[in-house]
This record gives C-alpha cells, sequence and structure tokens, in this order.
C-alpha cells in the first residue's frame, strides 16, 4: 500500500459520515420510544373501581434486594388488611424489577416514567399507597388467573430472611 | 487622519477581527466536528446555537480567576498573553486584497513566521509556572515540537519565495495572475506541489492541531499546558489557538492559492471589491480542510513525530530547496 | 476437565506434600495440602510433571474456624483444573507463591486485607481496594456490613 | 533507558528455577525518586487518575517517569470497591444477579450467566433449550456493545475521535435492543437460574436484522480509520508486548491472552449455553503487542455477528424458563463456573452452606489479572505507550474492584 494513502481514506470516512444524519436525538423535543419491559419506577395497579390490587402480602418488600419498600399494614388476614403507608424508596430503588417478578396478585408494575431527576431528595421517597384497605387475597387471585400456577408452585413459604442477613 | 490614529485604528481593527475570528471558528469547529462524528453540534442558544460561543466567552470572563498556589505568580499571569499577542502580531502582516492590509511589510512572510515562534516560549512558560507535573510535560512537548516544525515550515517557503522573487505578500500574490496553458489558475500549488504538502504538515503541527497535538494531548497529558488555567487567561490560549489556524490558514493562501485572486477576476475594480471576500472563503476552505484532519486522524506519538519532522520532513525539504532551484535555473536558462 | 487422583497424589508426593486427601466434588479434583508448604508445592506443581502454567484464581474462605486459602490451577495445554485448599489460623501466615505464579500478586493482597493474615515474602504487601480506614477484615464472617437502618440518612 | 540500572529492583526476577522468561520485580514504585546518576536529575512521579481520561474509569496509576520514558509502574485501584462479594453473602441466590451485572457493567449478561450457571450446577437444573439459545445470542449482543465500546475508547487513546462516536451508533443499536428484550440499557438482570426472564419481544428479529445489515460496512470503515492508518499502526505495532509466557504467568485470560497466540476461550473449550452447537472461530495474534490485542478484539465482533446470524436463524420453540423453586437453596457444595466475558475467562466459586444465601461467592474477574502485568509492561514505554497499553487490556474498574 502506498504509504499516506490510509490517511486520504480515512479522510473520505469521516466525510461520507458528513452527510450521514446524526444520531443525536435532542431529548426534550424528541424522545425515543420506550420499549415495553422497560423498567423504571415502581407504580401500583388498579382495579376498575380504583381499588389497589395489593393484598399487603409483604412478599415484594422481603423480595426487595435494597431493602427499599416499606410496608405498615395494620388489621390481620381474617378481617382484612388495611394498608397504612406503601412506602417505596425512589432514590435507591436500582429497577431490578424482582418485586414484580415476586408478586402473586400481579398488583405492582415498573412503569415507564423515565424522568425522575428531583433537585428535593424528599421527593425520592414516594408514599405509592396511603390508608387503603388491601385487596382480599382471593379476589385478587380471582383477577389474576395467570399468577395462580406459579402461586401454587410456590406452596414452600418463603422463610423470612432473618436478622442474620446481615451477619 | 494623523498617522497616530490610523494605527490605533487598524491596530483595533485587527483584534477586532482576531476576536470575531475566534468565536465564528470556534463555532465552526464545533459544528465541523460534530458533523464529522454524527453528533450535531451546539443547537440550543439561538438559531442553530450560533450564539453558543459569544456565550462560552462570556461564561469564561466571569469565571472566577483562580491560580494554584505553587505556581509562579508572574510567569503564570503573563504565559497566556505570550501566547495570544504573537498571533495577534501575525495578523498585521496578513493582507486580505491589494488595498486591505494592517501593516505593508515588505517580508511579510517572514514577520509571521518570526512572531509565530514566540508561542512555545509562551507554551512552557504555561506549563513551568502552572507547577503541574503533566502540564509541565505538555510545555516540554510544546518547546520541541515547535522547533522541529519550524524548520521544514520555514523551508517550504523558499520555493514560493524564488518563484516570486519577494517574501512580500502582496507581491507574492500579484505574482500568481493569470493562467497556464490557459486553463490552469497560475497558482504556485502546481509547481509547488511538494512544498504545499510540507507547509501543510508543518502547519498542522505548529498550530497544534491533531494529529499534532502533542502540548494538549488530551488522552494523554489531560490538557497539558493549559491544565491549570481557568477563565479568561484560558480562553486567551484557546483564542490563540484558532487566531493561529487561521494564520496558517492565510498564509497558505498567499503563497499557494494566489491569495485574493480568482483566474477572470483580476486587475479591474470588481476584484478589488471582491478581494477580501475570496480570500476570506479561501482562508475558511482550508480552515476546514485542517478540522477535518482534526477530526479524523489519531495522535502521533512524540518521538514518532519528532523523528518524522528531524529525518523526514527537514531532509525532504532541504532537497526541495535544491532541486527546485536547480529546475527554475534550468528552465529560466 | 479433571485431573485423575491418582495422578493428583503423585504429583503432590512428588512435592512432599501429604497426599491424603484428593477428593472429587462438584468442583473438581480438590487436594488439602498445608498451608506453611504451599509455595513449595506449587511451584514442585507447575515446573514437575503436572506442568499446572495458570493460577486461574487465588481467593480465601472464611470457614468459622479458620481461612481456607484456594489455589486453583490450570495445566492450558491439558485443559485439567486442580483446586488446592491449605488452611490457614485467623492473623495466621501463608508463604506468597508469587515466585511461581505472578497471577497471585494481586489477590494475595487482597486476600490478606480482606480475611486478616500475612503472606510471607510478598513483594509489595499493602492493602489492595480497601483503605487504611477500613479497620475490620470485610470478608471474614465475624464483620458485620451495616444494615440498611445503620446507613439510611434522613 | 531500559538497562538494568533503571529498573526499579534489579535484584529479583518473578521466576525462579529459569524455566520461564525472567521478568523484573513488581516490587512496588519508590515514593521518593532516585537520581539517575549523581547528577541531580531526578525521576518524576506522577499521579495518573483516578481522574484520568484514560485510565477507563477511576484507575490510579503511578508512573515514575524519566522525561517522557516510565521507569516504573504501579497501579492503585480500590476506587470503586463496593464489596459485592461482602454483599452476595446477605442476598439470596436469585438476587445476587443484581449485585453481578454492576460488577462488569459493560457486559451484565455474561456475569450473570456465571452465577446462574453455577447455581444450576449446584441445583442440577436442567436449563431448556430455548433459553440456551437465547443467553447466548443476548451475551453476543453484550459482547458486541462492549468490543465497539472497546475500538472506540481504545481510538480515543490513541487521539482518534472519530471511531469513539461511530461505535456509539451500533452500541446505541445492540443496547436498543437489549433494553426490549432484558428491560435495561445496562443492568439487565435477564438472567436468571433455570433460564432467562423473557423471550424475544415482537420485532426484535426485524431490529436485529436491520442492524447485521449495515455493521459489516461500519466495521470496515473502523479498518480504515484506525486498524489500516499510517499513525495508528506505529502507534499500537511493538507496543506494550506481553508473551505468551508471562501472559499465562499473570493469569490473564481473554484477547490479551489470545493476542500472544495461545488458543484459550471457554466457549471452545468447555461449550456452555449454545456455543457447542454454534460454528465459529477463535481469532488469535501473534505478537501479543497492543495492535494484535485490537485485531484480535475487532475480529471476535465480527465472529459474534457471524454467530447472531446463526442464532437468530435458529432460535428453537420451547419454554424460556425451567421450572425452579422460588426460594433457591442449593445443596452444601462449591462449584466453578466459567464463561468468556468480553474481557475473558469470568468465573463465579460459588461455596455453599445449604442455605438460601451464598456462603461464599468468589468473582474471578478477567480484568482484575489482566491488569496485574502493567507494572511490568507499562515500564520502559513512553507515556502515550503507557495511555495505549492500558487501553488495550480493556479493563473494567466495576469488575476489577467489585
Amino acid at each position: 500500500m502506498i504509504w499516506g494513502l490510509g490517511f486520504f481514506r480515512a479522510m473520505g470516512v469521516t466525510m461520507r459520515n458528513m452527510f450521514r444524519p446524526a444520531i443525536t436525538v435532542q431529548y426534550p423535543d424528541e424522545r425515543l420510544v420506550i420499549p415495553e419491559r422497560a423498567r423504571w419506577a415502581l407504580v401500583h395497579k388498579f382495579d376498575e373501581s380504583g381499588r389497589p390490587k395489593c393484598t399487603a402480602c409483604m412478599i415484594c418488600e422481603r423480595e426487595c434486594p435494597d431493602d427499599i419498600i416499606h410496608l405498615t399494614v395494620s388489621g390481620d388476614a381474617a378481617s382484612g388488611k388495611h394498608i397504612d403507608e406503601y412506602r417505596y424508596e425512589l432514590g435507591a430503588c436500582m429497577m431490578c424489577g424482582l418485586c414484580v417478578a415476586a408478586c402473586p396478585f400481579d398488583a405492582i408494575e415498573m412503569s415507564h416514567e423515565y424522568e425522575l431527576a428531583t433537585p428535593d431528595p424528599h421527593a425520592l421517597v414516594r408514599i405509592l399507597l396511603h390508608d387503603v384497605d388491601a385487596a382480599s387475597g382471593k379476589r385478587a387471585k380471582a383477577d389474576a388467573p395467570a399468577t395462580q400456577a406459579a402461586l401454587a408452585a410456590d406452596a414452600a413459604p418463603d422463610a423470612a430472611r432473618g436478622e442474620s442477613d446481615h451477619a | 487622519m494623523s498617522p497616530l490614529l490610523v494605527i490605533v485604528l487598524r491596530t483595533l481593527a485587527g483584534l477586532g477581527l482576531l476576536l470575531l475570528n475566534g468565536v465564528v471558528l470556534i463555532y465552526m469547529l464545533r459544528k465541523v466536528l460534530g458533523h464529522l462524528h454524527l453528533r450535531l453540534g451546539p443547537t440550543r442558544v439561538g438559531p442553530w446555537g450560533i450564539f453558543q460561543t459569544s456565550m462560552d466567552v462570556v461564561k469564561l470572563l466571569t469565571k472566577e480567576d483562580f491560580r494554584p498556589t505553587a505556581s509562579d505568580k508572574w510567569l503564570f499571569r503573563i504565559a497566556p498573553l505570550l501566547i495570544f499577542v504573537p498571533s495577534f502580531m501575525a495578523y498585521l502582516a496578513i493582507g486580505f486584497s491589494p488595498t486591505w492590509h494592517f501593516a505593508n511589510l515588505d517580508t511579510g512572510v517572514l514577520f509571521v513566521f518570526a512572531v509565530l515562534s514566540f508561542v512555545p516560549i509562551g507554551i512552557m512558560m504555561a506549563g513551568w509556572a502552572s507547577n503541574s507535573k503533566w502540564s509541565l510535560i505538555g510545555g516540554m512537548r510544546a518547546a520541541g515540537q515547535q522547533i522541529a516544525y519550524e524548520i521544514p515550515l520555514l523551508l517550504s517557503v523558499l520555493g514560493v519565495a524564488m518563484l516570486a522573487g519577494s517574501l512580500d505578500p502582496k507581491v507574492i500574490v500579484e505574482s500568481q495572475a493569470g493562467l497556464w496553458l490557459g486553463f490552469l489558475p497560475k497558482w504556485f500549488i502546481v509547481p509547488q506541489f511538494l512544498g504545499f504538502w510540507l507547509f501543510a504538515i508543518s502547519a498542522q503541527a505548529e498550530t497544534n492541531q491533531t494529529p499534532f497535538d502533542m502540548s494538549e494531548a488530551e488522552s494523554e497529558l489531560v490538557t497539558g499546558f493549559a491544565n491549570e488555567y481557568s477563565g479568561m487567561r484560558f480562553g486567551f490560549m484557546f483564542l490563540a489557538e484558532f487566531s493561529n489556524m487561521f494564520v496558517a490558514a492565510a498564509v497558505g493562501t498567499t503563497l499557494f492559492f494566489g491569495g485574493w485572486l480568482l483566474p477572470g477576476l483580476e486587475h479591474n475594480a470588481l476584484a478589488l471589491a471582491l478581494g477580501p471576500i475570496i480570500f476570506m472563503v479561501k482562508v475558511y476552505l482550508g480552515i476546514f480542510c485542517m478540522m477535518w484532519v482534526r477530526g479524523t486522524l489519531p495522535r502521533i506519538r512524540i518521538d514518532q513525530m519528532l523523528s518524522f519532522a528531524w529525518k523526514a520532513l527537514i531532509p525532504l525539504s532541504l532537497l526541495w530547496v535544491v532541486v527546485f532551484a536547480v529546475i527554475l535555473k534550468a528552465v529560466g536558462a | 476437565m479433571l485431573p485423575a487422583e491418582a495422578d493428583v497424589t503423585r504429583w503432590l508426593a512428588a512435592a512432599g506434600a501429604a497426599a491424603d486427601e484428593v477428593t472429587t466434588t462438584t468442583l473438581g479434583v480438590m487436594a488439602r495440602i498445608e498451608a506453611a508448604r504451599a509455595a513449595d508445592v506449587l511451584a514442585t506443581l507447575r515446573d514437575g510433571e503436572g506442568d499446572f502454567d495458570m493460577l486461574v484464581d487465588l481467593f480465601a474462605i472464611d470457614t468459622g474456624e479458620g481461612i481456607d486459602l484456594r489455589y486453583h490451577l490450570r495445566a492450558l495445554d491439558r485443559d485439567e483444573d486442580l483446586y488446592l485448599s491449605a488452611y490457614v489460623d485467623y492473623d495466621g501466615e501463608a508463604p506468597s507463591v508469587w515466585r511461581c505464579y505472578p497471577a497471585a500478586l494481586y489477590p494475595e493482597r487482597e486476600a490478606a486485607e480482606m480475611f486478616g493474615m500475612m503472606f510471607a515474602g510478598h513483594p509489595n504487601p499493602k492493602r489492595l481496594l480497601t483503605t487504611d480506614e477500613v479497620a475490620a477484615p470485610l470478608l471474614r464472617k465475624s464483620t458485620l456490613i451495616r444494615t440498611w437502618e445503620e446507613t439510611r440518612r434522613d | 533507558m531500559t538497562d538494568d540500572r533503571l529498573r526499579a529492583t534489579p535484584d529479583e526476577p518473578i521466576v525462579a528455577e529459569g524455566r520461564r522468561v525472567p521478568l523484573t520485580s513488581p516490587k512496588g514504585l519508590r515514593r521518593v525518586p532516585r537520581g539517575v546518576d549523581e547528577l541531580a536529575t531526578e525521576h518524576l512521579i506522577v499521579n495518573m487518575g483516578p481522574q484520568h481520561p484514560s485510565t477507563h474509569g477511576v484507575l490510579h496509576i503511578l508512573l515514575e517517569l524519566d522525561g517522557e520514558v516510565v521507569m516504573a509502574a504501579e497501579a492503585s485501584l480500590g476506587y470503586l470497591h463496593r464489596g459485592i462479594e461482602k454483599l452476595a453473602e446477605s442476598r439470596r441466590h436469585h438476587q445476587v444477579g443484581t449485585l453481578l451485572d454492576r460488577a462488569d457493567y459493560v457486559s451484565g449478561i455474561h456475569t450473570e450467566l456465571a452465577y446462574a450457571m453455577a447455581i444450576e450446577r449446584l441445583m442440577e437444573i436442567e436449563v431448556p433449550e430455548k433459553a440456551h439459545w437465547l443467553r447466548t445470542l443476548m451475551g453476543e449482543i453484550n459482547r458486541i456493545t462492549s468490543h465497539v465500546l472497546f475500538v472506540g475508547t481504545f481510538g480515543m487513546d490513541t487521539g482518534s475521535m472519530p471511531t469513539f462516536l461511530y461505535t456509539m451508533r451500533e452500541r446505541e443499536a445492540l443496547v436498543d435492543i437489549l433494553e426490549a428484550v432484558t428491560g435495561s440499557r445496562m443492568m439487565f438482570n435477564y438472567v436468571r437460574p433455570g433460564g432467562v426472564t423473557g423471550d424475544l419481544p415482537a420485532g426484535i428479529i426485524a431490529k436485529l436484522e436491520t442492524f447485521l445489515a449495515d455493521v459489516d460496512m461500519y466495521l470496515d470503515e473502523y479498518d480504515v480509520l484506525l486498524t489500516d492508518n499510517e499513525i495508528f499502526g506505529p502507534r499500537t505495532k511493538g507496543v506494550g508486548v506481553i508473551d505468551g509466557t508471562t501472559a499465562v504467568a499473570f493469569g490473564m485470560t481473554g484477547a490479551p491472552l489470545r493476542a500472544t497466540g495461545v488458543a484459550w476461550d471457554i466457549r471452545k473449550a468447555h461449550p456452555y449455553a449454545a456455543y457447542a452447537e454454534l460454528d465459529f472461530d477463535v481469532p488469535l495474534g501473534s505478537q501479543g503487542d497492543c495492535f494484535d490485542r485490537f485485531v484480535v478484539k475487532t475480529a471476535e465482533i465480527r465472529e459474534s455477528l457471524k454467530m447472531i446470524r446463526q442464532l437468530i436463524a435458529g432460535v428453537p420453540e420451547g419454554p424460556h424458563m425451567a421450572k425452579v423453586p422460588k426460594v433457591l437453596r442449593p445443596p452444601a457444595g462449591e462449584v466453578y463456573t466459567a464463561v468468556e466475558s468480553p474481557r475473558g475467562e469470568l468465573g463465579i466459586h460459588l461455596v455453599s452452606d445449604g442455605s438460601d444465601l451464598p456462603y461464599r461467592m468468589r468473582l474471578r474477574s478477567p480484568a482484575y489479572y489482566n491488569l496485574a502485568v502493567i507494572d511490568e509492561a507499562l515500564a520502559g514505554g513512553l507515556i502515550a505507550d503507557a495511555v495505549v497499553t492500558l487501553g488495550s487490556l480493556d479493563i473494567i474498574l466495576g469488575e476489577i474492584d467489585r
């Protein structure tokens, strides 16, 4: 190869790319389409009457690797559970989707809300549910037949993580 | 007008041109590099982002004037000026048309190279005064590089000087008027093709552009000599770099591309009026090519670069001077 | 691929190491060696008949009673892996194997800081990953990392 | 400049008994520079990093310089140490993947895969064929995203800007595909013990095919911009030479090892996932210099493309997840599984005590072992060579510091 030819071929490549459309997405004006499976902030699902599908079974709280979901529940299974507060710390959430995968009642999902930056750190702690009655497990199961099989398969009780977790 | 006023006005005009050029060139660099790299460059400030650079100047001006404690107080302050002033002085010798020039110098081309050889002193001073090891290496690199490349740069001009018989930009340009063989513009790039390449390579090195941006070398020395500078001190260095680019392109246009002349547009009133525009268009095309190279090539290593200068460029340019002199003598006789 | 246990026993015997504990598990073939003689054994395994030319990994496990140093060796030509296990007491000492396997330079530093032990003869026995403020050997089971409640800032 | 008088410690060869090539001792850098001779000249000790554009993350290298020549170098790690191995001991098995994504954050699929394979081998889970193919497909896509990033950043290291921005075009297209399949652009959490979380969504094959249609032309452009370039060649050829024996002695794997001519690729040696059914070559170098490492990597991109073409042509039908218990309790025991990550042999050494938490999880990260050689490899070169050598090793600090 002639010495120096490589320079001109390289210059040709950059010039060719000058006439290709830029790949820049001018963000606030243009937005990319978020794929269906994209995982962003956690939200609850609600049934037709606007009640949350959450049954306060606490599985998501146990399942979260970062311990950022906190449920405060009053009442018991017999008389119907009451969710005082469903606290979700968005700022510490890594959007792994394990809580959604674990939810046997299809009550939570990872939304496509991705513009999450905020100057206020307190806004990063979200109270997703506040002072609502939890759905009964039976009704939720009836709502979500797809999850029934999975639930049955998972008969083995999910042993709570003891304090030894952090030992 | 009193002669003093003329001098002041011309100086101010030169300064104004330099600053305007700087702003335009920085914008142009961003746009050119952006589009070469599948990006858009600035788009937000003003239509097509044209006010981006002006806003950057405002930002640089309002920044805190910061100096590292351990740096050499005076050298640190003088260095940006020592980089900036020579590149400003070089403007004075550039002729834009037969009537438009800041100063009419008989040895204008030599003057440009003479004042530009001050720049490495400023860069070394900046690197030394910053009291930072990376800056020091950058400054030392600049010195080695500019000494090595100044020689072929000057030697490459000799051929043109022989052809024109002068170092006055005006004479050089005027001697490029007319056509060769009826279609080829009588520009010196045709007989001086090799000289032009020697000039282009050395000018790219003299103006610190990739692939020869040794003293900055952002992936090696972060930003080299300018590492510790901020605010308008950094702005001066940045501006000097761009005005050096302009000077190099302007000298190249004068020497090899017929300056303000276009074939068929010579020695009439229209040519006189259009001269500066033609000149600027040619210069900006040259600058575009420099940016194009900058946006394409990888960086040479410092030892390869120096051995390239000493072992290839300088012998080649010396040889070319001799060969061309012989040819010229033979053709002339 | 697994080396034959008999071969391993022979290689270890050549190194003068007690070769009674060669087991094959889900992991592969593992031999227990005496920590104090680790450098000699590894040198023999590399230069002798075994020809294990690569130290794939070196790390430690806190067994609750002491530190179990693990050497993962590989003979690239034969594609055979051999695991060596050497017990060291807490705050104990093992010889550095960097002379025969320079690959051990980093992991030995890491094991030393993470488990609170020493590698005798290591050329640069500094901390590798943590700073001097981290007092406890992090990977020991007795070192508790802070829980979410402890790290939470309101 | 590299005579023994100037070595850091000339007295100790690394390898005893003379069977291997003797190396200089990485005894560590002297913090006090020593003069070259009786003159009052001193070596300069500079800190490269942790904030330096060419250390590829928060790596800190101390360089002892004589002018521009590197006399000795010592890497200082730990700026990104997050204690992944310790944290894993308090995460249940299916949660560990979220940590491992963050170990090698450029190629998370491979780390996840290594862990999932460890659990599967301990629990003897039979993974469906389709999951194997999806793992391989996503792994190879992920490998290309990592390799093109390497090509781009290596171009940046040599001072060439366009490749970095052009490779982002390819990387972006593939990362979009990864996001559509796995749900995240980098922190995938896609490969789980027993299979993968999701099947290929509709339209993704078409997207891949559009990418595959153009990519060869783009790869040829990179060859023009870098591989065949007259500046790039001298910058990288004969620079940072690591010979085969040194590479093996330092436990190097992946492209840096293959660039020395040692044919070691886990995908061929111990085929996992669907690699046994694929037809691909393992590119080898001969010199072990930066150029070879670069060329091996670019050749691997083409091999990966070849694999992707085979994979999308033959994805089998069936489930993508095996039946696994919700709480994974592998029986007590130990297992070592290795995958060929873009950087080399990535191994997970898992010790289980029978509970739902790993007793000890050791991540054998390839870049960690590949990096160790730089103390040796940088000495004798220039600063520019140091940058290029470091870049050619393609390190990811997240994986080194863990």
